[in-house]
Formats: C-alpha cells, structure tokens, sequence
C-alpha cells in the first residue's frame, strides 16, 4: 500500500497533522455538500485516482488480494475524466445522482508521513454512508492513501495521487455514483 | 407446472410484472430456465495452468471451475457431499486437490472424492468414494475459449442452442486471430431488481440509450456542438435487431469498425488490424459488433464498450453482476490498458453509462412492492408486427431497425416456454412454426 | 377468499394474532382492504400551485397527487406504463409534466401519456397513447381540503363510507372559518410493528395513555403537585367512544376547548376564536375535538396534539408512518408556531408521546415470531356489552365511556367483512342488522 | 401433516438438504419437534432468590423462568394477553411483580394476573382474571438444579424423555457432591445456519475434530513435537457413541479424568476429589465425561470444555446461540476462575475452537441457496450397520467407537418420527421395534 | 449551514481544535454513559437545539431539501424542554428507554472556526449507533453544526446552538429517543 | 469504566494527545494489514486483554449491565494466550480466518488522561468494520478503555491493560475472530 522506503519517511508534528486533518475533512465537506467543482480544485493536473477490485483469496496469496494497475478497479481517472464526471454531476441528468443522494464522510485513522521530497503520504480510515430516494442505504468502507503536495495558496495542499481500497470484494450496492 | 401463458403474452407485447418478483415464480425459473439452459462459467484466460480454478456460479449454484492437468476444464458443484461444506472458498487460485476443511474429506482437480479421513477405523471402507463426488457438471463445452455448462442431459448442443446468435457471439469472441482475453479480475456488485430486466435491456433495449444515457455523453465530451451532434446521432443512425432462440442482439449500421470508443491507441490498433478483422468473419460481421448483446438467459456483453457479464440471480428481487473486460490478446500494453480505463470509466459500479442502468432496474423492482402495480401489464410491443428475417441477408430473425423490441418478445417466449416444462423437442418444434407463420403474415 | 371468521370474533371481543404476522394475510389487506376503501392523499395546502406535487402511497402503491391547471386535484400510479419506471422520483415539487427517466415517455399533469419518443420510428405511429398512461386513481375526493383517492369503483361515497365519523373528521377538518393548513413536510419514520396495532388504538385506545405516558406528563411538567393531579384527572375524567363504519374515536367530555396543551399563544387565540368554533359545529362538537381518531383503515389524527398521520403498510410487520402537523390556516406565526413546537416534542419520532407508544408496538410484534405465541388470543372485551347508541345525542354508535374496546371491535368486524370478500352493499346490510340487534339486546 | 419421510432416511444414512432451509418444514418444526419436546430453561445457579427471574426462549417464544417464593420455579410465556406486549423486557433481574407497560396489566411471580387497571369502570368487573394470566409453561421439570420445560401435556416424563441419556446427563450434573454452578452471564450470539447442524454435531461429530481444529491445538501449544503428539492422538484413542431418544454423545476411552484441559489449578482441585466423583456415579461414568452431548433438540454441552449451550432457532438459516460455562459448585475461586478464562478461550465466539464451528455451518447453509445444492443428498452412513448396544456394558445403544455417525442417525429419526405427528406412544413402539431388529441384525 | 459571512471566519490553531475536540468528546461520553444531568450542563439557557427535517428533491431544488425554521422537525427544543426530556429519562418509566439502549457516538471531521465575536461555529460529522433490548439496531448519520461559546470555567465551552441534519428522509427507526 | 480518582486524572496537551492517537492509529492498521507478530509487540507482558458480556437490565439496575471479572466474556487473555491466537491466524488452517477477514477499524473520541503514576488511561470509541468470504457483513462497535505505558522505544507506548466494551448484548456476529 506504500511505495517509499522507510528511512525515507518521517513523522509529522501536531501542526502539520491538524492542517492535512482539516485538509482531508475540507474535502469531505465539499464532496457532501456537492461542491463538485470546488472538490475538484484540490486535486493536482497530474492526479491518479484509483480504486483497484479485491478478491478473496487464502492467506498464503494475500499479495494477490488486491487487483493491480493491469487489472480490474471500480475507478482509474485522471483529471481529464474527474472533471467529466463532475459536469455530468452537474448536468441534472445524471439519472442515479438526480435528485441526489445525501452522503456523510467520516475520515478516521489519519496516518501521515512526510516523504524525502516533502510531500506527504497519507493514510486514512474511510467510512461513508450514503442514503439515496426513500430508503436506500448504501455503506462504503476500506482505506484511503493519498499522496498530499504542499502548494502556496489555500487550502496549502493538493492531492497528487489517491488509492482507496475497500474492505470488501463483491459490492453491496448498485453503484458507486459519489467519490470516495 | 406454473402455467404463466397469462403472464407473458410475447405474441401480443404485454408482461404482467409478477414474473419479476413472485417467488415461486423464482423458485421454477431455477428449475426450469437456469438448469436447463448453458450458463457462461470462465474464459481460457482466467485459467492459466493445471490446477488454476475459479469459483463460478450458475444462478445461486457455486461451481468450482479447474483447468485440468490434460488442458481440458471440468466444472463442479462447490458443495461437499458429506455434509454440505463449500470445498473451496477462495474466489479463484492455483489448487493440487481441495480438501474439505470440516471433516477432511479430500477431492482432485476433477471433483473426484479421492481420500476419506479414517476410511478404515470409521467407514470400515465400505464407503464407494466413486459415489460420493460433488455433483459434476455434466456438459462443459469451450466455445472458442469460453466455456459454458449445463446440468441437462438433455438439453441441445451448445451449437443448436446458440443458433444464429453464434454470429454476433463470434463477432467478439473470434474477432481476431490471437483471440481476445479478459483484464484480470471480475467486478462484481449487487443490484436490486430482477435478473430479467438487466437480460432483456441488453437483449433488446437500444431505445434506453438517449433518455438514460444523456448525462454519459455529457461526462465523455466536453463540447456542446459536438454533444448536440451524437445525440442526433443516436436518434437518426440506421440499425438492426436480432432475435433467436431467447437471444437478441442490436446494433448501429456504421460505416466502420471505427472509432472504437476506447481511444486513440485502440484505434490505431484496429485500423492496423482491419484487414485481419474482416478476413475472419466477414466485414458485414466485424461492422456489426458495435451493440448489445444477451446469449440467454444471462450472459450478456456490449461490443465497443468491451464488456462482457453475468447477471446472477439472487432472489426474485435481487442480481449479482460478474462484469469482466475484455481485449484483443495480441494488443500492446498500451492498447489493453486503454480498453480497460474506458470499459472502467464507462461500464461499472462507477461507470457513467453503468450507474443509470441500475437506477431504472432498482425503481422498477421498488415500485413493483405495489398491490396495483404488480397489476398493470407493461408494453412491450415496440416494433410489433414489423418482425423481419434475414434483413440484409443477415442470419436469422433480423428486423429491419434497432429501436424494436422483437428481441425482448422472443427472450420471454423463450423463457415462457422453458418455464411451461416443454420439451427441448418441443420448443424447437413450436419455434420452427412460429418462424414460418411470421413469414407467411409478413 | 380467505375465511378470517375464526381469526377475528368481534362479537367475543376475541383476536388471533396471526392476523398481525401471516404473509398471505396481509397480501389479502393489500387487496381487500387497501384497495377497497378510501384512503387519504394529501391536503390543500400541500398544493399551493398549478404543477404543484406529492408523491403519496395507497398502502404500498406510490401515487403522484397534482394539483391541475384548473384548480382541481389528480392522482395516479407512478409506475410507468412501458416497463414499469418510477414516473417521478422527488418526495414533492413543482412539475409542468412528467418525464420517465429510462425511455423517456411523458406524461401530463393528469397523468396523460402526452410524448413517445421516436413515435414514427420505433412505434410505427401505432401505439394510442390513451391506452398507455399509468393507472388513474379512479376516484378522488375532496373533503374540506383533505383529499381521499379509492381504486374500487364500487365503494360507496365518501361520505357514506365516513358515516357518522364526519362528525369527528370535521370537528378537526372543519373547526375554523379560515380552515387549517399543515405545517410545510412530512414526517416519515419507519416502525416494526403491524398497521392494526397502530389504526387500533388510535380508533380505541385511551386505556393506555395512563400507563404508557406517565413519564411524558414527567417531561411536560416539573412540579410533582401537578403532576399527581394530572394523573388523576386521568383516570377520573368522563368520556365518550365513537364507533362506525369501522371508523373509531374517543374523547373525554371537557368544560372547554382550554387549555389547548400547547400554550399560551394558542390558548388566548382560540378564546378569541371560541364564538366561530362553536358557530361551525355546534358547542358539543367544538368540545369532543380533544381525543383520538381513525378513519378505516389507516388514517388517524390527535385533536389538541394537531397531529395527523396515515399507517403505511409495509408488509406485515411493519408500516412507515407519515405525519403532518395541523395549524389554524388564520392564526399567526407565533399560535402557528407554538403549535409546531409542542407537537414536535410530544407527538414525533423524538416525541416524548410517541416514542413510547412505538416501544409498545414494536415489542408485540417481536413475541409474536413465537409459535405459541402466535396461538394465544388477544382480549378485546372491554366494555364489550355495554355498546350504547346516540349517548348524548351524539350520531351514531356513541358509548358513556371512553375506556372501551367497542371502537377496535369495529374496526375488526369492519376489516374482516372486507377479508371475507363481503361487497360493500351486503356490508352494509350486515351492519344494519347488528346495530339493530345491539339496541334490542341493549 | 408434512411428508418427511422422503427428507431423511436414517436407515440409509440420507439427509435431504432442504430440511435445513425450507420455510414450511421450519414452522412445522416449531409446532412438532419444539412445542412437543423438554426443552433447557434455566440452573438453579441463576435464580438465587425469590423473585429471582431470567427470560429465557422456548424456540422462538420467550418465557419468563422465575424462582417463587416457596423456592420452586414457574415458567410462563412473557406475553401479556390483553393485547401481546412483552411482559418484562429485561434479561434478568429480580422482581416482585411483572407489569405490562403498554395498559398496565400486572402479574405476580407466578404468572398469575393480579391487577387490571380501571377493572370497575373499563370492565364493570367483569373479566375474569384467572383466565387471561399469560400461557403458563404446563410442565417444569428439575433435575438435579437444571431446569426443563415442555409445552405438551402428552409428552412423557422427563426421565423417560431422556432414557438412557441420563447416565451422560448426570456425569455432568451430578458430578460431585456440591453439584456445579453456572459462571455468572449468558453469552450469546448468532449465526446464520440450521439448527439441526450444531445440534447434530455436538450429539454425532467426533469426526470433525481433527480437520476443524487444528489450529485451535496450534493456539493451545506452543512445542510442535507435543503438537504431533495430541493430532496423533486424536486419531487413535478409542471412543464410545450413545443414541437414544434422539439424544447422542461421544467420547474417548481415557484411563483417568485429567488432565482437566483447564489447567493445573483445576487438575489439582479434580485429583483431590477424585474418590467423591466415581463415588457419585462410578469410575466408568466418571471417565466418560470428557467429549460431546446433546439432549434432543436443543441442548448441548462438552464436559471437558465446561460448556453447556441451546441452540436457539431464529427461522431456517439462523440460531441464536446462548452459552454458559459450568464449574463445581464447591471449588475455590481460583480454580473456577481458571475454568471460566480457559472455556472463554476455546468455546466462545472469540474460543479458538468456536469460531471454526461457525464458519462450517454458515458456509453449509449459503452453499443450500443453491437450487442443485438443494438437491443433493448428505451422506450420513458412517458405521452404519455397526450399531451395537450396550458396549462395555454402557446403558443403551452405546457402539464401539466414537467415529461414528448412529447419533446423527437417531436425532433424525426421532426428528422424522414427531414431524410425521405420531404420538409419542407410537414413537416408543417404533423405537422399540427398531432396536430389537438391531439386536437380531447385529 | 452557516450564518456568518467568510471575511469574519478564522481557522483555530491546534490547541484551540484540540480543546474543542475534547470538549465534543466529552459530551459525547456523558450521552453514552447516561449521564444526562451533566450533559444538560454544557448547553446555554438560551440553546436551541434543532433537527429539521429533509425530503428528496432535485439538485435545482435543493435549496428546498432540509426544512427551515417554520417546517417539520425531529427536535426543536429550548434549554427548558431539554431539562424535560431529561426528567423524563431518569423516571425509570420512558417505557422506550427503560431499559436503556447502549449508544455509540462517532464525533469526526471536527472543523471549527471562529468568529467576530469570539464564539466558535463547529461543523461535525456524527455517527451514532443504537442498540436496545435483545437484537435491535438504529444508526443515526449526518452533520451537526453547533455554536460553542468560551466560559469561564469547565469544560471551558458551552453549547449555545445545535443544528442537526440527518442524511436520510424517511428515518428507518422506530424512535429517535435519544439525544444526537 | 475507570478505576482511578478524579484528582489524580490530568489532561494531556496537544502534543501528547497527537502522540497517543498515531500510537492506537498505529496499532489498529497492524490489526487491519493483519501483521500480527508486530501488533503483539505492542502490549505488555503483563497485558490484560477483556471483553466481558453485557446484558439488558432496568436504568435502576444499569450498574450490573456489563459483566465483572469473575463473569461471562468475549475475551480474557493475557500476553501468552494472545501470543498463542497469533500463532493460530499465522498457521493456514484458522478456517474462521483462511480466507482473511477484511477489516478496518474506526478509532474515535479519543479520550486520554494522564494518571499519577505517569501512566495514561485511555478510552476510545470504535467501530470495526468487517467483510468475509463473498458477501458476509459484521460490525463490532462499542469503547476501549487502554491502560498505555509510555516505553523508550518506538512506538513510545505500550499497552498494558485493555477493557473493550461492545454496545450490543447479543452477539449478531457468527464469531469474533478478529481483535478488537
Ligand atoms: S462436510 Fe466436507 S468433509 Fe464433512
Ligand atoms: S419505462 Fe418509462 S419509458 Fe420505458
Ligand atoms: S398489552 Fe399488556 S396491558 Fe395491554
Ligand atoms: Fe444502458
Ligand atoms: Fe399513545
Ligand atoms: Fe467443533
């Protein structure tokens, strides 16, 4: 789940924790307050966003568990097909999105690291719950690892690269028609 | 016998919705439709080496799926016969023999019982080990890589039973001369509707395309003008449909196997490829892949957009989608990978195109909970009347436009048929007069 | 038919609970019942204008209420006809027509089929749209800006299905010059429980408010002084029982319409109101409007709580309530307002009332997966024999008390004249002859 | 009356599957295997004191078990009969009365209805109380501080319920002179399978061990040469089998009772009080302890494991699980507390040899959605036609080994035989005749 | 969701964030062990504690979604009412709580800012799970946003506005007798 | 739930409360990538390690809900028997386990003090998630009350006693095969 080395890898302090924290939970506020464009600005020209499939799978060949960039993901955009999907959120025509579904995002478990080349490699616990028409429940649930870019203006980050995999194999709901 | 000869009316395009949440209803289609029919299990691809496996299911049966030593690919039921364990459960691997974890007892890649724990001290060996294999698979039959099986003995062969729909099945499967092969990894996910309505859409339903799918374009072009362009498109291109046996397929008369609408790479590919596309079945043919496609009564797959599922049934009101892309086995990396990212960003959980499909399927299925609702027959007559066959000299039941829905009217007749218990015989008796009174009418 | 005589024996004050929990049963309800009797839609002032919609259900069947061009009020299936899409899939809202989302059929405000896309080329210009629209709700009625829809064509009028129960309905209905109006959104919440326990005692039940609702008069008031007199007013107070038709109310007899049990605000406007109260329905009227009602089968509101909801069914253990607060059209943001607040935080999911009145139902319905528990009769025998008519004048089947069952009793003879597939005139009949037995023998 | 004697064939050793998921055999189990059967309430250990009460289930009904003043203990349904609320909603505590909380009915500690609220002026004195206490539990039986209690007036005593199940009964019970007491607080859980499969496993299934759990030796210890030792174990010691009356158990031949499989403090404790327990019942009955019971239907236990459990049914593909741990009444705290911990690890949903129980049962019971899985029968023929009686001189059908499958046998014969609805006069002489025809075939 | 205008919105640094964080907790805690006395306490005179209800509408109608001031609601209580709710739940007889539920309350995506006025405007994700009697269960998600007000004494804050939105129209629970 | 007395409870600033999050963050993604040999470092050898029962009883009554020491658990381990469970998820025939589980670990309102002896008492709420084999769903929620020890090695904490509460009183889980 992690690419750097670890001698490569330090720490960060409180300070630097509480700004990706709001960081990751500004977010958050924007995916469930539908903002899309604005969520979209958070994300660097250069982003990979990436849920891979997963399968079940014995102990010996966990290594396989999870699909690899050859194989099978419920998402692999780049910015170019991030902002597709965005005007298609915003086209009022997005049948599964029209009227929209409610989502709440909890994001636990913030791990951070800084990298030799100062940017951050982020873990995080994921929980999100979405709740769509009448009574449709939808619950979506695994771990996030983003790779964070300091950048000069508000918010001070960029999302530069993100892999989410959930902690299941066969999806418990019809679509994933919201970011993760 | 159920007697549904109310339920479906093929002959005058009406269905009463009950087919699609009854659950006795449920419980005679696995009897009578899924386990009499071929059901799609794996593809060559998933199956690399001896001992390579993958847990299928057919309907809410889990068979184990094992590449044998010999090359050739058996298939049984994932159930001991002890006591009902599930052999195996890894969802696909590399396997010598697979041991029963409850009481021990041992089977070969075969599915044969091979070893029986305390044979002597608490079987006195008189347990027959030949007897007590999980139930195999009767008839597994390897359609130029892919393998589909039956649990009838009786049912037709797998050439009978496909008929003519064997040219649009080869239109993708033997497009071209290394074949094709699946991304490794199935997607899989759970819609609540009945199993029918994924089948028939992708059986019959091209008229869906620009109401549902609107917002998919939008997603996938940025300029307006161009927007405007393919919507009129959609609204204007000429098209067929085909019907036979409880297949269907449509498709767009287009001018040529290009754009793939996969990319650039894909694209260069195909043009480098053209020759050898036409040479193998026909340029007729190779225009033709560009549609949906159902083999009845679940497999299903759409040409350009380069996937290719299986809509388990899961309870009357609920299907489990196995979805896997494919792609040309002798393309570069780069061609492969960009298949893949557009068969992901188009057709999946996340697709655009994906998401409103199962919109409609679940609000469907949620309305159907309707005292009143499960009362109204629906419509099913696009194109009533209008059946044509061998339209352009085409195999078959081909009608002489996309936007019908000749195709949906055979699947339920098919599937009336199967679930009135008639005879394999039988039906394709009742077929051949059917065809020819359309003849004679038309 | 299914013969319900050994379930249910009003006459013995006698109740299987199996009526509660069998699945066949309740398909019958949706059937006999539901689809029979009038049922409540929704109110003027959830229509303010022309286009302006609810989605609301008949039982489990989701109808489209909308206000038309002329003023007048339509409603229909929103299932639509093609292949059974969910019309329209926002809660409420203002529509100029109604488009299917999958293939973009449309329909009217009155739910006519008014556009098919690609009529010519896909239809052949052969469908008659007039066919094709989703079911109408046959009958709408409006009673005093409540708006009741049945699909039996059968039924008897509104007003001869209320009965004597108007005079209750409009002690609410029709308590001021200016009418009332609903507080803007539905309160929906879902409960585990059966419909009838939750129509029963609202048609029946005072006998529980003592026990039940101790701890809500704790949160309502501090001083323990007041709190004992409270209670003893509680069991002390005289009262009276309606029942008719299947309909059920019960109301203590009050000296006055104060204190309204919602404050200051609202008690000095309904002093300042008193004359017209009295003027529209006479003073005794006026004075009833303070206890609880049903209307066969599921539509039920408190007086001086103003709280008014329908028992959705939904399946046979459990109902999704729908709750609306009711407010004097005329009165001011503050009376409007307090009114909103106390009903809030008495009769709501968070109600200090309601909460526990779930608890009860919920509970029920758990034991009830017993076997033997599913064998045990339940006791409906208060006052049973002790029925009075007229009791001060008062129409119809009117006791000297409120702590009765006569009111439950109805409503299940009600219920299982309807079970057995009785028509509505052979009900009526039959009831006659009761009402008559039960003066001789009183 | 179900026809289930084409479901299971225990002459042959055959188990149709579909009485593990059928909806229809499910209730029917309820009302002739449940309703009919002693069935395990509660220990001594739990009810200290007068008022002293547990809610405990009786398949899916729940019944209030509650030490009376007098010290006995009354057992009755926790279902108020005015109109069905769950008399007391919680688990356990200590009462002087039960008081519905719905209309304020109240019982006293031996179900008896005492007060009816406004009994003058709702019920004019009228309703006879004695008649609506809930459905008293007609028959408690205590043996030897466990407490049973059945539904069926018809049903035999207890002692001849149990038969000859009483020799392993007691081994446990009245295994020593201050008896056994229960660790205070009931575990329980759920897991979504058959009731029949734990119950037959822990009546019949020796056989499981060493491919079930392995691993929980491997938590257990840590050398793997004692590892190698204890496996080989397992598959040489000698066993014995019991059935009878539908009951079963197993166990080893051991040349002593320790090691306790608890640790050194008990193994201490049990060598010091060695003589008393083969006093209590003999050396043989007192070795005999150590392996697997299960008292038809429900019941449970291990003795070396000091578990004891029920099976409760939650509909076909669910059971809820509630487990105690049991210890010598009269042991230091030392020694019951290293009882408890070690039980807690083994046989718990977190023991290492729980968890492994749950998953073949729930992977058992997924795999039966399957309409082939349903279709295919079990093979329950281990030692059949190897019964024998009496080995050793052990009472009743005791054969020569504990890996055998005759327990499995006898739980669905005498599953099959109340199913069929004979009464338990024609079971006896079933059952008699059988055995005799053993003898003479053997 | 929020009043005041942006200009007059400042981050909180890390130990502001961390004290309002325990603070949140801390309520949080008292709820789930059921101490309502000393949960009353953290809330003004002047509170208004409030949980509108939502419906389904369009994404052009979305403004519509959540009800406002003079619409439906779950609660709508002043400190008075609470004190009720809370005599109430120590009757030993709000038949609904008695015997209590076992709650859990997930309190994340804390963000805080402070305003002109020195009072704190604090947006959080909640997730609370019910459970009572044998088997039932209840989960509440969705977004709370709360004025907090400084004091001079502990816990140092104190509530003087709840706004609640829950993430579901149709509320798939028997009862919301709890508090959120 | 704690043992210690208030006046020898003191809060932790920011700094500590950062450190002790990242040490329970730490341990839950052990738990979660399932390295278990590295998670067991993380406890002393002292460790108590309990779940007890729970049951449903009157407010009145609310002091004997969860179960003492001497009564029925989920779990009561010391260091040598945890050490043994590893070695069994470790051996390929932990059939609960063989195929993993897929979990993930909410870890919440962390709430630390620092006691008189240096030692910090830590309660937490959690919610696991779990997924196992094709479709199955449990989920285990509830608080943890840690004992931690500050160590002079990495990660800087050990854990040296663990009381975990679940919210539920029956089990609605086939087994507990996972930490928690
Ligand atoms: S169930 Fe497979 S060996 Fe027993
Ligand atoms: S289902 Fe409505 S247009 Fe087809
Ligand atoms: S239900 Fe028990 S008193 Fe009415
Ligand atoms: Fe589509
Ligand atoms: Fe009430
Ligand atoms: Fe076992």
């Amino acid at each position: 789940m992690t690419t750097a080395t670890p001698d490569t890898r330090r720490p960060v302090d409180p300070t630097v924790q509480h700004q990706i924290e709001q960081f990751l939970y500004r977010e958050a506020e924007l995916l469930d307050d539908q903002r899309f464009q604005d969520w979209l600005e958070l994300f660097s020209d250069d982003v990979h966003y990436w849920l891979p499939t997963r399968v079940t799978r014995t102990v010996r060949e966990r290594s396989l568990e999870v699909a690899g960039p050859e194989g099978a993901a419920f998402f692999d955009d780049d910015k170019t097909f991030l902002r597709g999907r965005v005007r298609r959120l915003s086209s009022g025509q997005s049948w599964s999105e029209e009227p929209p579904s409610r989502t709440r995002r909890l994001i636990t478990n913030i791990r951070p690291v800084e990298l030799a080349d100062g940017t951050f490699e982020v873990r995080a616990n994921f929980h999100v719950l979405r709740s769509r028409a009448e009574r449709h429940h939808d619950t979506f649930f695994g771990e996030r690892t983003d790779l964070l870019r300091r950048i000069p203006r508000e918010p001070g980050f960029q999302v530069a690269r993100r892999k989410i995999v959930l902690d299941t194999t066969t999806l418990l709901a019809p679509s994933i028609s919201i970011f993760l | 016998m159920l007697d549904v000869s109310e339920l479906v009316q093929p002959e005058n395009g009406l269905i009463h919705p009950s087919i699609y949440t009854d659950p006795e209803i449920y419980q005679a289609e696995l009897e009578q439709v899924f386990a009499r029919s071929w059901l799609f299990l794996a593809h060559d691809s998933q199956l690399p080496k001896p001992g390579s496996f993958v847990q299928a299911y057919m309907a809410e049966d889990p068979v184990l799926v094992v590449r044998q030593r010999d090359g050739s690919v058996k298939a049984f039921l994932n159930q001991c016969r002890h006591r009902g364990m599930r052999i195996c459960r890894s969802d696909e691997g590399v396997a010598r023999a697979f041991t029963c974890t409850y009481h021990g007892w041992a089977y070969n890649l075969a599915g044969e019982l091979v070893n029986v724990p305390m044979q002597e001290r608490a079987y006195h060996n008189e347990i027959d080990k030949s007897n007590w294999g999980p139930r195999r698979v009767p008839r597994v039959h390897n359609h130029k890589g892919f393998y589909f099986g039956t649990w009838d003995e009786d049912a037709p062969s797998f050439e009978e039973y496909l008929g003519d729909m064997v040219w649009k099945l080869d239109a993708m499967a033997d497009r071209y001369d290394e074949g094709i092969s699946l991304v490794p990894g199935a997607t899989k996910w759970v819609i609540d509707c009945n199993w029918k309505f994924a089948a028939e859409q992708f059986a019959s339903d091209m008229y869906h395309v620009p109401s549902s799918h609107t917002s998919a374009l939008v997603a996938l072009v940025e300029d307006p003008q161009i927007l405007a362009e393919l919507h009129e498109l959609n609204l204007t291109v000429p098209g067929r449909q085909f019907s036979g046996n409880g297949h269907g397929a449509g498709f767009a008369l287009r001018p040529d196997i290009l754009p793939s609408q996969s990319g650039p790479e894909f694209d260069a590919w195909l043009d480098a490829h053209r020759e050898e596309i036409y040479r193998r079945g026909g340029e007729q043919r190779a225009l033709a892949a560009n549609g949906h496609n159902t083999v009845f009564p679940n497999f299903s797959w759409l040409d350009i957009n380069n996937t290719m599922r299986v809509w388990h049934p899961r309870g009357p009101g609920q299907i489990e989608v196995w979805a896997w892309t494919f792609v040309p086995q002798g393309a570069p990396e780069e061609v492969r990978n960009e298949i893949r990212t557009s068969t992901i960003r188009s057709f999946s959980p996340a697709g655009v195109f994906e998401t409103d499909d199962g919109e409609n399927w679940t609000e469907i299925q949620q309305v159907l909970r309707g005292h009143m609702a499960r009362k109204s027959l629906f419509n099913a007559q696009m194109g009533l009347g209008h059946e044509k066959q061998g339209t352009d000299g085409m195999p078959g039941r081909v009608t002489d436009d996309m936007y019908t829905e000749m195709a949906a009217r055979g699947m339920y007749q098919r599937w009336a048929d199967l679930m009135s218990g008639l005879s394999w015989q039988q039906i394709a008796e009742l077929d051949r007069n059917r065809q020819q009174q359309e003849v004679h009418t038309a």
